[in-house]
């Protein structure tokens, strides 16, 4: 019986991530669009974006590597396997040790890494732009992230997210440190995926772009699988704070299936409620100059620093 | 050995010391080479009285050699060398008569200081004050060497220092070698007179003073 | 009897460097000097790895009539020592075969093929040393011989410079490590290491500091390094792979060897010294690779930045076996020396790389490279595998040794001392970042060499290197893959190293289910490199087939796009230093004082704008420059003594003569 | 070719007088260069295979002439060095011979000099009576004095001068201290003789009046460290080294030293057997120091390729004094080793420089580049004796100053400190001139000279031998010197 399911499950969580990734892009579009008093696309716009994409043919610049073809595929399997290891609806998936936090961090790294590289494959100045800012940016979010790895991992003594999760669900309490990683994560969420005031997904305005500098010269499926990626990362980042830091109704393993579809439910909930107040936080702010976003995300590293030595002093009492 | 004996000895070792003070004390040349062939004088002397009081034959050949060679024929050797090669007659010093003086004395303490405190009853006293005054002598050859600029000067200086050795040397009863130690400086001064100067410099130089002897000194700046 | 095959292998390298000077005009010697040194390095490597995986064999030890007369020459294979041959012979194996294709490109092979042999000779020799005389005369041995080889381009004044400030700071290490012998053997000559382990040396921080810096400035640990950039690149490429890539690691095995097995018991302090120093040199070393566009001086820097990791590892280690936990000192040390298997794969294969990349470019600048993914793919494939490896990406192995230092780090809370608990995370902020920037560096480094379009004709006609040279950087590349799907297996070939060193070992990982990585716990944190690699593998291929089985898979080349502006000329590509300066902007204003000046033209004049940048190197100037400028100036002052006259040194003879005299007038 | 001299009835001690003495004689009436050359070599090579039999039998001391552990090391080097400069000397004198620095004149004078510095150093090691040990000593600063003024330039006269002066207040100090031990002497062997044969000074020592041995062995340290070459008395040796012909600078080097140190060497023993008296160590580690840490500063500026070797000769004779200094078994040993390579070595330096300076047709260090490039077996040569005189291994030295260093660390780590800073200095100095003068692109002159290889690789095969292996006989027989010294 545990052989079919936890499998079973397992695959669930995969398939549900890649399917609710594009809703969840649509609905923040929709939801932003209203708040800026439009209508806005339907919400179910990202799939059909998606499908016109991928039936399209793929056109490639002359001097495109074979690099150029690869990456996007590798970019999207990377970042699925790194939300397929996100606890969404239920904790200690059967796959769930493959692996941690720092693991999850490190394969959106790589995906980073190929992106960047795939953004300077056609030796145009805007890729190079893109890359460049992309990788400084990295530079930065990637210790912050790690801070707030050490951070949770002090307070609840695991890296791996199933841990962490049953951990916070049962003993609850109101720390400085988790504040401030939980003000930390935010941050570097934003930055990561390229949402105002870092970057602007919906503009083409050359000298401010980051992301969108990238993946300029992709075309047809092999933009497909950036866009879905990006989707992806988005969905990844807002379970991740929910699975961290409001990890309620997440199904222990073993357990019932009403206690998986209360999960489901609630995961669904916590995704509107992430998703909307990710659109409150854009539409409030402008979006910043390049040179600024350094100390956007160095408050992040200070935020994860501070978490972690006020968790080591306070530890020691 | 009897009192009076030890007295003369004493008193010429005594005479070197206030020669090696006279030598201090010219600023001319020939004066110079004159007090230095008194200088050579009281050692041969002070040396025969050694061989005399040792009985010991051997130490009259350095108590000739330094009446022959060194009161005699080095003196008259030098001041031929002076005039042939026109070396200006005054000697250039570096520190002043008077200082050197106050020097020589300090210097003529401390050997008696260092021989008197060194020599313990073991050693019989004539060869105690032997050695102090040989030591002072030594010393003195050397500061002269210091602190006058000629060559000429300088050779004195030497020759006086090594004069104050052989005193030591026959001071010391009974030493060994002792002729062939004498014999082995006088090839030595030889060689710095005859053989530098008159063959080797005078080929090259007008002049035997060490300012232009040294002008090179390894790498020229 | 595997310490006397290393022996066999050591002695057959001695024998190739006489050959290969005596024929070394000849076509024929390339092939063989370096055919021969994979033959030795590959029947050491086996010796090694065969003495390793029998577990807990007992140490092998051999003495030999040679060396310092009464101590004669002790040769030991430990865990210890056989992990470090592995690693030297692994690193000497990869750079002989690519040596062999890419020797006859070298145009002084006379200056190269006897001292090469030497050098691996002398590396495998410093760890079979088991008396301290053998130690350091193997250690001096390998920087002199090493010496030689930077001095092979020896016209460019260049590198006779750094060839000189080579030479100069390993004979400053070697001298404290002279020194840090003399206090572990006292005065009475025990140098053999076993007497050492009984008699325990006296002064045990003034050894382990001592030790710091002789191991630290052969191995490039802030602020020892500054040779470091300067000599590797210098050096013919496999060379310069050797001393990057395994010299090195030579010197981190001189510091274990000294520090965890010679040394007295740690006192926790030593730890801090080690930790500080550590995050220094990751940071320092990363953020000066960044600066560059030398692509040997860049890797060159990133192995100070690698350096840092490995000693980060061992300062935990220190920290944690001073307080009593052998468990966690198990761990970090597994990290680090995990980490050493990892750089020294890793950074021989990026070398060799680079060097492939200069043989058939004749550059090194990267600003004159560009596109040569299309000239040379291999070359480019496996470059882009040690790119990956070198920024800690998954599935890759430099993934899991600095996962492992994480690991580590968290354990710290357990650690009592205060100052521990607070330099811990701020160094573990310092190694993320250093990470982090080593992924950004070697984006750059990749995308600006074989990225974009050719910047010079040379890149242009470009072609892929010989087979023997592209077999060895493959085989290392697929090392590195190996070593991250399954590093398992290489943490329980370590364990009997770390056994040895403190007491303690990982818990077994091979017995686990899919060959995952369990450091302390499962609740607590795994990995599964093996999974992760076969799901990124699958889901790509899986997403690769299923869109072009149902979807398009139809491909029309067309000009690049780029917003509609006409494709500007190669040279409008970002460069190396423009994909850095946001980069430099942030770090290098303060850590170098980047000044860039911009010299922008009037409306109507028709100069070109200039922008011209100038980065200071503040360690220079603070320690090095001041100390050649005080030693200087102490020679000009004394030689002043050269010119004195003969009466000024008369007067010199009689002062002395006479302060002597005064002196025993007064002794009493 | 020994044993038909030994069926003649001649002691070896006797023997190796004996041989370069008449051989000078002849070589100063023998005109014609080739046979006075040959002749040269072949008598050194005969006073080395006696000094070789001094190996196996020792005569019994006599009153004049005695042999034992310790001076028969110095005799061996002595004269095996003495053979190997002669054999380089040959082929030396005859480029000079061509090139007209030297006329067949002074070159007879040159060879019978040599052979006379052979006996002068000889008749010094083996003198079993200090006063006969201070005229060979004497005899032996003489004919170098000669020997360096004999290209007559305006600087080799200079050198010769300065040489000259320095060395005879040396030697007049060493005369007063020889005169004061025989005073300490007197009282306890009676006048005359005996109060001045080492067998029976060394015996009786400890009934010698202490503070008079102490005012002596200041004049004495003196005396001879100036020959030695000890800062602050080292004046003359750079500029004599530089301005000779280069087979004299590499005998000043590799003997001349020696046989000076060797003297301060007996008196030390002597002094160190009486309690009560100021110990010696200290003076010698003091000066020793000083000398190491001036030369090794002194190195940066030198322009001159054979001053440079010659400050370097100052630096380890230097070393070589501290270690005698700091006695006990370990650091004598060391110190016996060390002084042994360096003589090697730096002849073998020496040997090469020589030639070098030929080829090039200058000596200052600016015009000189590229040599492994233009001369490649001079030049790796070169750069071979460098790297051992450096201290770098496998050569012999490293292994000297390897005894050296640790074993003064442990007894007194400051000097060990001040040590260590010194050689570093120097390797510094030393390697920096090598990278310009052996590496680089070459210019000035490159046609190839015709030199005599074999010498010097001989030397450094030997010095490289040392480094990694040394024979047990020998280091038995180092080891009970070491005893010998305390």
């Amino acid at each position: 019986m545990e052989l079919v399911v936890a499998p079973f499950l397992q695959g669930v969580q995969m398939f549900a991530v890649l399917a609710l990734a594009p809703l969840l892009l649509g609905y923040t579009r929709k939801v932003k669009a209203r708040a800026l008093r439009r209508a806005g696309p339907p919400v179910l716009q990202p799939y059909r974006d998606l499908l016109k994409l991928i039936r399209k043919e793929a056109v490639l610049a002359h001097n495109a590597s074979w690099l150029f073809r690869t990456a996007p595929y590798m970019i999207f399997a990377t970042t699925w396997v790194a939300a397929a290891l996100v606890p969404t609806f239920a904790t200690g998936l059967s796959f769930s040790w493959v692996g941690d936090l720092i693991a999850i961090i490190a394969l959106l790294g790589s995906a980073r890494f190929f992106l960047a590289l795939a953004g300077m494959d056609i030796g145009t100045s805007f890729g190079g732009i893109g890359s460049s800012r992309e990788m400084l940016f990295a530079s930065l979010a990637e210790p912050a992230m790690i801070m707030i790895v050490f951070t949770v991992a002090l307070v609840a003594g695991s890296t791996q997210l199933s841990s962490v999760a049953a951990f916070m669900q049962d003993n609850v309490g109101l720390r400085v440190s988790l504040g401030l990683a939980a003000a930390a994560l935010v941050l570097v969420a934003i930055a990561e995926n390229a949402r105002i005031p870092v970057d602007n997904p919906a503009t083409h305005l050359e000298l401010t772009m980051v992301h969108e500098a990238m993946v300029l010269e992709y075309s047809g499926r092999h933009l497909a699988m950036l866009e879905l990626a990006a989707a992806v990362k988005l969905l990844l980042y807002v379970s991740l704070i929910a699975c961290i830091f409001v990890p309620w109704g997440l199904a222990p393993p073993g357990s019932g299936p009403t206690a998986y579809a209360t999960g489901v439910t609630l995961y669904i909930g916590k995704l509107l409620a992430g998703g909307f107040l990710l659109v409150l936080f854009e539409t409030s702010t402008a979006k910043m100059r390049v040179f600024r976003v350094p100390q956007f995300l160095g408050a992040a590293l200070m935020l994860g620093l501070l978490g972690t030595l006020l968790l080591f002093v306070s530890r020691s009492f | 050995m009897s009192g009076h004996a030890y007295d003369v000895a004493h008193m010429l070792a005594g005479g070197l010391v206030l020669a090696s003070f006279m030598l201090l004390y010219q600023d001319r040349m020939f004066a110079l080479l004159n007090v230095f062939a008194l200088h050579a004088l009281v050692l041969s002397c002070s040396v025969a009285w050694q061989a005399y009081i040792q009985d010991a034959r051997h130490l009259y050949v350095p108590a000739l050699i330094a009446l022959t060679l060194k009161a005699i024929i080095i003196p008259v050797a030098l001041r031929r060398v002076v005039i042939k090669l026109g070396i200006h007659r005054t000697i250039e010093t570096v520190v002043g008569v008077g200082p050197t003086m106050l020097a020589g004395i300090g210097l003529v303490g401390l050997s008696m200081v260092v021989m008197l405190k060194a020599t313990g009853a073991s050693i019989d006293p004539l060869s105690r004050e032997d050695l102090a005054f040989a030591l002072s002598v030594v010393l003195l050859g050397l500061l002269m060497m210091v602190v006058r600029r000629n060559a000429v000067s300088q050779i004195v200086g030497f020759m006086a220092m090594e004069n104050g050795l052989i005193l030591a040397a026959t001071g010391a009863k009974g030493m060994p070698l002792v002729v062939e130690i004498s014999i082995a400086f006088s090839v030595l001064v030889a060689f710095i007179v005859i053989g530098v100067f008159l063959f080797r410099i005078r080929e090259r130089f007008d002049s035997v003073d060490v300012q232009a002897l040294d002008s090179f000194r390894g790498e020229r700046r | 009897m595997q310490v006397g095959i290393a022996l066999w292998g050591a002695a057959v390298l001695l024998g190739t460097a006489v050959v290969a000077a005596l024929l070394q005009r000849s076509r024929l010697a390339t092939a063989l000097t370096y055919g021969v040194s994979l033959v030795a390095c590959l029947g050491i490597l086996g010796a090694a790895c065969h003495y390793l995986t029998l577990n807990a064999a007992p140490p092998q030890t051999l003495r030999l009539p040679f060396g310092l007369p009464w101590t004669g020459t002790h040769l030991r294979l430990d865990a210890l020592s056989a992990f470090f041959l592995l690693v030297v012979n692994l690193g000497g194996a990869g750079a002989s075969l690519f040596a062999i294709g890419h020797g006859r490109h070298e145009t002084a092979p006379g200056r190269v093929l006897p001292f090469y042999p030497l050098f691996v000779a002398s590396m495998n020799l410093v760890v079979l040393a088991d008396d301290g005389f053998s130690f350091l005369l193997a250690w001096e041995f390998m920087s002199v011989s090493s010496w030689a080889l930077v001095l092979t381009h020896h016209h460019d004044p260049n590198n006779r410079r750094a060839a000189y400030i080579y030479i100069l700071m390993a004979s400053f290490g070697t001298l404290a490590l002279l020194l840090a012998f003399g206090l572990l053997a006292g005065g009475t000559g025990g140098y053999a290491f076993a007497d050492i382990r009984a008699g325990g040396g006296t002064l045990p921080a003034v050894v382990l500091i001592l030790a710091l810096i002789g191991a630290g400035s052969k191995a490039g640990l802030v602020p020892l390094h500054v040779w470091l950039p300067l000599a590797h690149p210098a050096a013919p490429s496999h060379v310069s792979a050797l001393m990057s890539g395994v010299m090195t690691k030579v010197a981190i095995y001189g510091f274990i060897r000294i520090a965890f097995d010679l040394n007295g018991p740690p006192a926790w302090w030593w730890s801090v010294l080690l930790i500080v120093l550590a995050g220094m040199t990751c940071v320092l070393g990363v953020l000066s690779a960044l600066m560059q566009h030398d692509l040997k001086r860049l890797l060159a820097y990133h192995t100070v930045e690698n350096i840092g990791i490995i000693f980060l590892g061992l300062g935990l280690a220190l920290a944690f076996s001073s307080h009593g936990l052998p468990a966690p000192a198990a761990l970090a040390l597994t990290a680090a020396l995990f980490h050493v298997l990892n750089h020294c794969l890793f950074k021989t294969l990026l070398f060799l790389g680079s060097g492939a990349v200069l043989a058939a470019t004749g550059e090194r600048d990267m600003e004159h490279l560009g596109g040569l993914i299309h000239r040379m793919p291999l070359t480019a494939f496996a470059f882009l595998t040690g790119c990956m490896a070198i920024s800690a990406l998954p599935p890759l192995n430099g993934f899991v040794s600095e996962w492992l230092t994480f690991q580590a780090i968290l354990l710290s809370p357990e650690l009592p001392s205060w100052a521990l608990k607070l330099i811990v995370p701020a160094v573990g902020a310092m190694l993320a970042l250093s990470a982090a920037l080593a992924a950004a560096c070697f984006v750059k480094a990749f995308g600006v060499t074989f990225l974009g379009r050719p910047r010079t004709v040379a890149a242009e006609q470009a072609n892929e290197t010989d087979p023997m040279s592209l077999a060895a950087m493959l085989a290392l590349a697929l090392f590195c893959l190996l070593a991250g799907v399954l590093p398992g297996l290489c943490i329980d070939l370590l364990a009997p190293v770390v056994l040895g060193l403190t007491g303690a070992r990982m818990p077994p990982q091979s017995t686990l289910a899919w060959l995952s990585v369990v450091p302390v716990a499962e609740s607590r944190s795994s990995y599964n490199g093996l999974l992760v690699f076969l799901f990124i593998a699958a889901s790509t291929l899986i997403t690769i087939e299923v869109i072009h089985r149902f979807a398009s898979r139809a491909v029309r080349r067309g000009p690049a796009w780029d917003c509609g502006f006409p494709l500007a000329s190669p040279s409008a590509q970002y460069t190396a230093d423009s994909f850095a300066q946001p980069i430099r902007r942030v770090f290098g204003s303060v850590v170098f004082l980047a000044r860039e000046r911009v010299d922008m033209p009037l409306p109507g004049d028709r100069r070109p704008a200039r922008l011209s940048v100038t980065l200071r190197d503040p360690l220079w100037e603070a320690v090095y420059a001041p100390l050649a400028a005080g030693i200087a100036l102490a020679a000009e002052r004394l030689n002043h003594l050269q010119f004195l006259t003969i009466r000024q040194y008369l007067s010199l003879v009689f002062i002395v003569l006479i302060g002597l005299l005064l002196v025993v007038s007064i002794w009493s | 070719m020994s044993a038909p001299l030994q069926a003649l009835g001649l002691e070896p001690v006797t023997a190796i007088l004996l041989v370069p003495c008449l051989s000078a004689l002849l070589l100063a009436v023998l005109p014609g260069y080739w046979f006075a050359a040959r002749l040269n070599v072949a008598a050194s090579l005969v006073t080395f295979l006696f000094a070789l039999q001094l190996l196996g039998q020792r005569p019994a001391p006599g009153g004049y002439l005695f042999v034992d552990d310790l001076n028969v090391v110095f005799v061996v080097l002595a004269t095996f060095v003495g053979f190997t400069t002669s054999a380089f000397s040959a082929s030396y004198i005859a480029y000079e011979l061509e090139s007209g620095r030297l006329t067949q004149r002074y070159l007879r004078f040159y060879h019978a000099m040599y052979q006379t510095l052979m006996f002068a150093m000889n008749l010094a090691l083996v003198a079993n009576n200090i006063g006969l040990m201070w005229v060979a000593i004497e005899l032996a600063t003489l004919t170098t004095v000669a020997m360096v003024g004999i290209y007559r330039t305006h600087e080799a006269l200079e050198a010769a001068w300065k040489y000259f002066i320095l060395g005879s207040v040396g030697i007049a100090l060493a005369l007063f201290g020889t005169i004061l031990v025989y005073m300490a002497a007197r009282p306890v062997l009676g006048e005359g003789q005996d109060a001045m044969v080492w067998t029976a000074l060394s015996e009786k020592a400890a009934g010698f009046s202490p503070e008079l041995l102490n005012v002596a062995f200041i004049f004495l340290m003196l005396g001879y460290g100036t020959k030695v070459g000890l800062a602050p008395l080292h004046a003359w040796l750079p500029d004599a080294h530089a301005e000779g012909p280069t087979p004299i600078s590499a005998v000043l080097s590799g003997l001349l030293l020696n046989v000076a140190l060797y003297a301060v060497l007996r008196f030390k023993m002597l002094l160190a057997t009486i309690p009560t008296a100021i110990p010696p160590g200290p003076l010698m580690v003091t000066m020793g120091l000083t000398s190491v840490v001036f030369a090794a500063f002194m190195l940066f500026r030198r322009r001159d390729i054979k001053r440079m070797f010659a400050y370097s000769s100052i630096e380890h004779m230097g070393i070589v004094t501290f270690a005698f200094g700091m006695g006990g078994a370990l650091a004598n040993f060391a110190g016996l080793l060390h002084m042994t390579m360096h003589s090697l070595t730096k002849s073998a330096i020496f040997f090469a420089v020589g030639h070098i300076a030929q080829a090039k047709g200058t000596q200052r260090l600016g015009q000189i580049r590229g040599l492994t490039e233009s001369h490649p077996v001079l030049g790796w040569g070169l750069v071979l004796g460098v790297i051992a005189i450096a201290g770098l291994p496998p050569l012999g030295i490293f292994m000297s100053e390897f005894l050296i260093v640790s074993s003064t660390f442990a007894r007194a780590p400051l000097l060990a400190i001040i040590l260590v800073l010194g050689l570093l200095v120097a390797l510094g100095a030393l390697m920096l001139r090598l990278n310009e003068v052996a590496f680089g692109i070459p210019i000035g002159q490159t046609a190839p000279v015709q030199a005599s290889y074999a010498p010097l690789y001989t030397h450094l095969a030997l010095v490289l031998t040392a480094g990694v292996y040394l024979p047990p006989p020998l280091v038995a027989w180092f080891q009970s010197v070491a005893q010998l010294l305390g």
